[in-house]
């Protein structure tokens, strides 16, 4: 497939030009093209941020709802349609802030989507205040003292919780995020990943130049079927690994609904049954 | 009681049974109602609980009629205190004419007595635990009900339970139920109601099954909550119910992931509702906002209890009716249906499936504790006015989810339906639902969607006006205060009163008006301390109501207290 | 812009500047404003942007005025494009009168323009990015403003630049100077405006600096809140004076542990805020009515936005008046200040943390972009006016925190400040805070929390009427169309129109009913879409307005848009 | 101190008979008497549900709060004044469920609170749904073919979030559970102690006995410095291990309060300055 078809003519994109998000939309149509998902079948579901406005920049079908709900009606989609492919999209202060209960619940529920986090380790659209990720010692208009607290670590976390699949890539390099992109949309169940991606206008301590050098790429010989393993390397904090870390499959969500033991039909095309309410009715004489 | 004389309750008999939670009254409530049903008599029954799961003090009170009830009676006929708090806890509500029947081995009390020794006879049989089934004997010794036909049903009822259970319980019933019988044989006394064919072949069904059933009519496939009282009834029932309705049932983490969830189904084609309590609902303000802007339909089921804050958990307000209608930043339409009785339950939340499709918008069914927990006999619903209406489209690749229309209403297509492209945008948005900045485009969505209001008012549900329709004085009810206030108006019997039941708060139908102002007095009766209907007529019809009547002590009204109320106000 | 003559500005001009956000607009509107007031000049700024932080078009309108001036105008004398778009974007507002100043090697218009060589001056200083100072030079010279004192402002802006870039901008500024001096000179065109000798010992703040400045006065020293535009102001305010001040702040994980952390820390003796837009308030909304249970102070800076949900994030509207009012389930009294000038955002949120402390309610201070983002020059604040009124107790160690007392209030003791025992209980409690089922005290504590309502009307805050007094039409406004009405109303001249700017839209001061009834004909204005401030007159003071301005394209009124709206409703 | 200070006379406790929540508050009495904090110097926070009950149940300040909501005052409640005592105490599924959001990101800002889970693996109060911690296959009204979902590990996540204190224990083991609150109350920085308590009316699986069988201490030679360990013993299943898994010391959230700094004077002893404001005033003329 082309990845011409996802491309909406005549958009004003809304982002500084440098921005690391020209490049994950960009990757991001790449992925999907390479896995043949056609635009009519997939949604992408994003919340509130610069990162949240990625689904206006492609031809697809979306769901822009609020700053930190992108997991919530993503959950809902999939489960209102198993046959549709999914992908949560945000920010990390939408993600991991705003949004933080849905992460962890989600990654237990364990819905068959992708949740990609733009994290640029800043709250770009309301002009630099820290994110859970920020660094120690950033400072901004709001911690001007600088943060105080250790960075929320989403790679860690998502293990802790068992995760699915847990991959973490910098937009810098752009072949390892297009193949992490695709595993884990090609992966069963949630996918977190969480893509370093540089903010031009308000992290000028993160840039691509220091996520080039505090970056590395997994070795081939990691196993991510090794939870201890993949925790203790999602704890490294002299330089931060690129990768899949961890790989857990089961069931998804969608699997588990006891409706779709046996048939797949999507709810829209389900009517209800209205003998079985008579009888239903019936039964409280 | 009386000492001596043989008392004969005839007519309409009022049974309260009162213990601490986790003494089984729950089971008597399952039971006994339903027996008596199915023998013709027409019954009610409603409870009170504290916020515990054991100890306190719970009660039960079982109407049985020969007219149909459907109202809390502050009246006692016949009182079982299960322990000694029992009677303390009543005792505003026990009168000389009360008959108490307890077991003196548990009980002491000043107030006389009918001993009946339901611990003896239990642990005779296998325990305290049959206690229970002891005095749903005696009270269908009481009513001479078909011993064949309650063994039965108890015996249906403990079907998954060892057999020496079922079998104990049996016993304890038939021990029961000659304590029963030979009340009025030996002349303690004697209880006379005429049964009613019809209500035997009623259903008897709670609020909570009733606005579950409703949804499942309406064609509800998925429900997302959080558990909070008074509402967990629904989301159980649906639960209860998903395998054979193909509902998918989702507990999430919390109030605001239902919401989304709710809203994320219905973007891809489910039939989507949320039910929730005040506190939840707080949590849903910014998803039902949400909705306003993406047009997508929602239906929250909105149970209150009294707040602010947790307030009283297990008790019943009406004083989530502002929030309600003002949840939400910014300007969008909504409609919230308010039923009063078990049948409207089921039929507007029926309609609120429909009705959420049809214009895109939230649509609440507000119900509080009270009308949730009750229960009462009526006729089967008539299925025939019931209809799953769908308004999704198959979608061209020229197609534009907020097309601007005639009307404000932009066909809805979902994701992976036809060739098109769904957009749902947060932001204000083109036709294409993408970000817009574009301030005229601006004038012409919030135009579009404030429109839709106009056409919900043309559907608005009519208010019920019961009694004469000559009356000089007007009460104006909503919701649950419905079977009191009717019960009180036929107490009173006066031609001059009539009683105008709101189904639907917002927004008003148009008859309300008129039906106001052809009375000389209004009054208004609500389950608050502010009288929020009270303001929204005011505020939408410009009219005030001559006098309220407000109740905000966390219980419903009883039928003597409204009628004494209403008489009261009425005459001044 | 008429050819050859030469065009003289006086009393009053109106200078815009546009361009694409990253354009350094922002650097001009922090430089000129202040430096033209300090000369003496009464000034007025204000902005309107796109939410984003690169691209797009963004203009900042500075109004310079012999006169006080504090609104928004349509009319352009002065146009600045510093871009391609900036004429397209601002085509509506340009006349034939309004003269454009631009640089032809980056503006292609059919419309004549002065040319002046923003870009090839700047390269040759060292880089277009010094394109914004060089305006600011320009219209310095226009202004034949001192240039000593405009260099040393300057110098000290930039003082934490490395030296060469200081200097840069200096060079700039006076490139730019040299250039606006010699319109006038040239006979292109001359601006003539009084100066004003009070004006520049006037401070020039911002709305959003007036609320941090007034949260400070009186007594904040704890915030806690989420980023949200046009709130964020308020809160970067406070952090950057927070050392200064001994103010803890903190950036919550969200909404609600913003809303529930601030009321922490008021239990603990803190003088507590919080800042946010209406879906962050959608997310408070359950922490109000916690706050409205356990009777919290609570200090609410509401910044609206046009909804629902994300709407229009950087633009204004006046939507979330009734989300305010009705927000929290459950029934309990609140006060909503609604400031629409500089001095008032100064006074009522300094008082708002002085009636939350001594009636333990929340207390919304109710803004918008338009009043966040304006500046202005004002009087400095009468500071005796200004005191942190304290109404914490030390305990006994009988203490009650809720005891039942004549007016509703009872003494607010905190944990660690004497020997009491200090409750805060969410459930309905008894009067040492402990959770309760007496339905009895239930209704004791509603009418405890209620009462409090009349004590804080007995101390609302009176409407201002501006105008004749004995006027036939009353224009009615609340918040921050304040400046544009009242402009627009000078504009028209008539001694029969005057207008009356409400400060505390919940509860009503008595007041206002008498301003009403006093006029032949009302007339509310409001930059929202359904008259949210008209329906709470109907409700509480039973009148009609008769008729309404509306606006909800995001904008602010212009003062001539309102002049020309006010006029016509006036006339029918 | 003897714990009868903590004692409050004529209460009716709204517990079942054998609940683990009795327990709980007796032992968390003779600790805070062993540790001679004065009832009027402590504050316990709570949310919603039968274990946030318990704040009603002794003698000292308390501020029972809204369900999920007990960690974001206890907050704002020390930083007001850093010399309170400050429990936030609540159910599982208050803490993990409705409250998760608060719950990672308080573990971030690490105040010096001790953070008490009574966790019975059920919704109590409520009447018996699943909460975040109950165990895969537990059925109930709502979960009627059993929860599917891993249960949420809040020992390991709070290990991934490089908690300050770290433990776990169960209400039955008296002498464990005592000298574990000690040690976090005693500990500066936040402080997790996840109590296993039975719930004896809606969670028949999770008994005592069950309790008893499925757990054991953490041996002494376990190093709770060690974070790789710690984690790995967190994610054990077959036995859970109880005693301190992990602990981290670091500056706690107040430390970090700029104004904290030189003088330790609590919020409501500290008056506005008039002078600096108006000095401030006159900055902007
Ligand atoms: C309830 C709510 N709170 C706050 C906001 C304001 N807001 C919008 S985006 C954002 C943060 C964005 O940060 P991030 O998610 O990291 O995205 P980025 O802009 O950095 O891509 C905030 C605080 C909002 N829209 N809604
Ligand atoms: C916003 C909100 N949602 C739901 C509830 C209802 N509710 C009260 S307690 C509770 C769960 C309690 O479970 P847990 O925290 O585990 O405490 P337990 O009763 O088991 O001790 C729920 C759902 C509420 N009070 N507020
Ligand atoms: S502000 Fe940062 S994240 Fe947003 S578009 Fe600009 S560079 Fe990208
Ligand atoms: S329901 Fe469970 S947790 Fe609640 S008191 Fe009873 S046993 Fe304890
Ligand atoms: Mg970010
Ligand atoms: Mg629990």
């Amino acid at each position: 497939m082309n990845k011409e078809i996802f491309d909406l003519p005549d958009i004003d994109m809304a982002w500084c030009p440098g921005c690391g998000n020209f490049g994950i939309v960009s990757v991001l149509k790449e992925a999907l093209a390479e896995l043949e998902i056609k635009p009519e079948e997939l949604v992408i579901v994003s919340g509130i941020g610069q990162a949240a406005k990625a689904p206006h920049y492609l031809r697809t079908n979306f769901f822009n709802g609020l700053h930190g709900r992108a997991l919530p009606p993503a959950t809902g989609i999939k489960a209102a349609n198993p046959e549709l492919s999914v992908i949560a999209e945000s920010g990390d202060g939408d993600m991991y802030g705003e949004g933080g209960n849905h992460f962890i619940h989600t990654i237990r529920r364990n819905p068959d989507i992708t949740n990609i986090v733009h994290n640029n380790m800043v709250y770009g659209l309301t002009k630099g205040q820290a994110s859970p990720t920020s660094r120690k010692g950033f400072r901004t208009p709001i911690q001007v003292h600088g943060v105080f607290p250790e960075p929320f670590n989403p790679v860690a976390v998502a293990i802790s919780l068992d995760a699915s699949f847990v991959a973490r890539t910098f937009i810098g390099d752009r072949d390892l995020t297009r193949e992490i992109l695709k595993k884990a949309i090609r992966h069963k169940g949630y996918a977190l990943v969480d893509i370093f991606q540089p903010c031009v206008s308000f992290n000028k301590v993160n840039t691509y130049a220091w996520f080039k050098d505090n970056t590395y790429r997994l070795e081939d010989s990691h196993d991510p079927s090794d939870r201890q393993e993949a925790f203790r390397r999602a704890t490294e904090t002299t330089k931060l690994p690129l990768g899949i870390f961890y790989i857990n499959s089961k069931n998804s969500f969608e699997e588990n609904i006891p409706i779709y033991g046996k048939d797949k039909t999507p709810l829209f095309m389900r009517g209800p049954d209205r003998e079985k309410l008579t009888h239903l009715i019936r039964s409280r004489i | 009681m009386n000492k001596g004389s043989t008392v004969k309750i005839s007519g309409d008999v009022s049974i309260v049974l009162c213990g601490a939670a986790g003494q089984g009254i729950q089971t008597i409530e399952q039971i006994l109602p339903r027996v008596l049903k199915r023998a013709g008599y027409n019954v009610f029954a409603t409870k009170e609980y504290m916020s515990r799961v054991r100890g306190g003090s719970n009660s039960t009170q079982i109407r049985v009629s020969s007219r149909r009830v459907s109202a809390y009676l502050d009246r006692i006929d016949i009182l079982i205190p299960l322990d000694n708090a029992a009677i303390p806890h009543l005792k505003k509500r026990i009168s000389p004419d009360t008959v108490i029947i307890g077991d003196s081995e548990k009980l002491s009390s000043d107030l006389e007595f009918i001993d009946v020794p339901f611990s003896g006879l239990a642990k005779k049989i296998g325990g305290t635990i049959y206690e229970n089934i002891v005095a749903v004997g005696m009270l269908s010794g009481m009513f001479r009900l078909d011993i064949e036909m309650v063994s039965d049903f108890i015996m249906k009822f403990f079907s998954k339970k060892k057999e020496d259970i079922v079998r104990n319980n049996i016993t304890a019933f038939k021990k029961g139920y000659e304590t029963g019988t030979d009340f009025c044989r030996s002349g303690k006394f004697c209880i006379d109601i005429g049964t009613d064919k019809e209500a035997a072949e009623e259903i008897l069904i709670s609020g909570s099954e009733a606005v579950g059933l409703g949804a499942i009519a309406g064609g509800c496939n998925f429900i997302s909550a959080y558990p909070m009282t008074p509402s967990t009834g629904v989301f159980t029932f649906l639960a209860q119910h998903s395998d054979n309705f193909d509902i998918i049932v989702e507990q999430a983490e919390d109030e605001i992931a239902a919401m989304n969830m709710q809203l994320g189904a219905w973007y891809a084609g489910a039939r989507a509702m949320v039910t929730t309590s005040g506190g939840g609902l707080a949590l849903m303000v910014e998803g039902i906002s949400l909705a306003g802007m993406i047009e997508s339909p929602a239906v929250i089921y909105l149970a209150q209890r009294p707040g602010p804050a947790t307030g009283l958990p297990t008790r019943t307000e009406q004083g989530d009716l502002e929030m309600a209608l003002y949840s939400g930043h910014g300007e969008f339409p909504r409609v919230i249906y308010t039923p009063g009785t078990l049948e409207d339950a089921f039929y507007l939340t029926q309609k609120a499936f429909n009705v959420a499709d049809k214009y895109q918008i939230p649509v609440f069914v507000l119900s509080d504790q009270n009308l949730a927990d009750l229960i009462y006999n009526l006729p089967l619903p008539d299925m025939s006015a019931v209809n799953v209406e769908r308004y999704i489209i198959k979608t061209g690749s020229d197609y534009k989810r907020y097309e601007l229309t005639e009307d404000g209403i932009s066909p809805r297509g979902i994701p992976g339906y036809g060739a098109g492209i769904i957009g749902a945008d947060s932001d204000e948005h083109n036709e294409d639902g993408h970000i817009t900045e574009d301030l005229d485009l601006r004038i012409k969505m919030v135009d579009k969607r404030l429109k839709k209001l106009d056409l919900v008012r043309a559907e608005s549900v009519p208010p019920e006006l019961i009694g004469n329709e000559n009356y000089e004085t007007l009460v104006v009810g909503w919701g649950s205060t419905h079977g009191a206030i009717k019960e009180a108006l036929e107490n009173i019997g006066s031609n001059d009163i009539s009683y105008l039941y709101i189904k639907q708060v917002y927004p008003l139908h148009p008859d309300i008006t008129d039906y106001l102002e052809n009375a000389e007095k209004t009054i208004i009766v609500e389950n608050n301390a502010t009288s929020q209907f009270g303001k929204l007529i005011k505020l939408y019809l410009g009219m005030e109501f001559d006098s309220k009547v407000l109740k905000y002590d966390g219980m419903p009204f009883s039928v003597e207290e409204l009628a004494g109320r209403i008489s009261r106000e009425a005459a001044i």
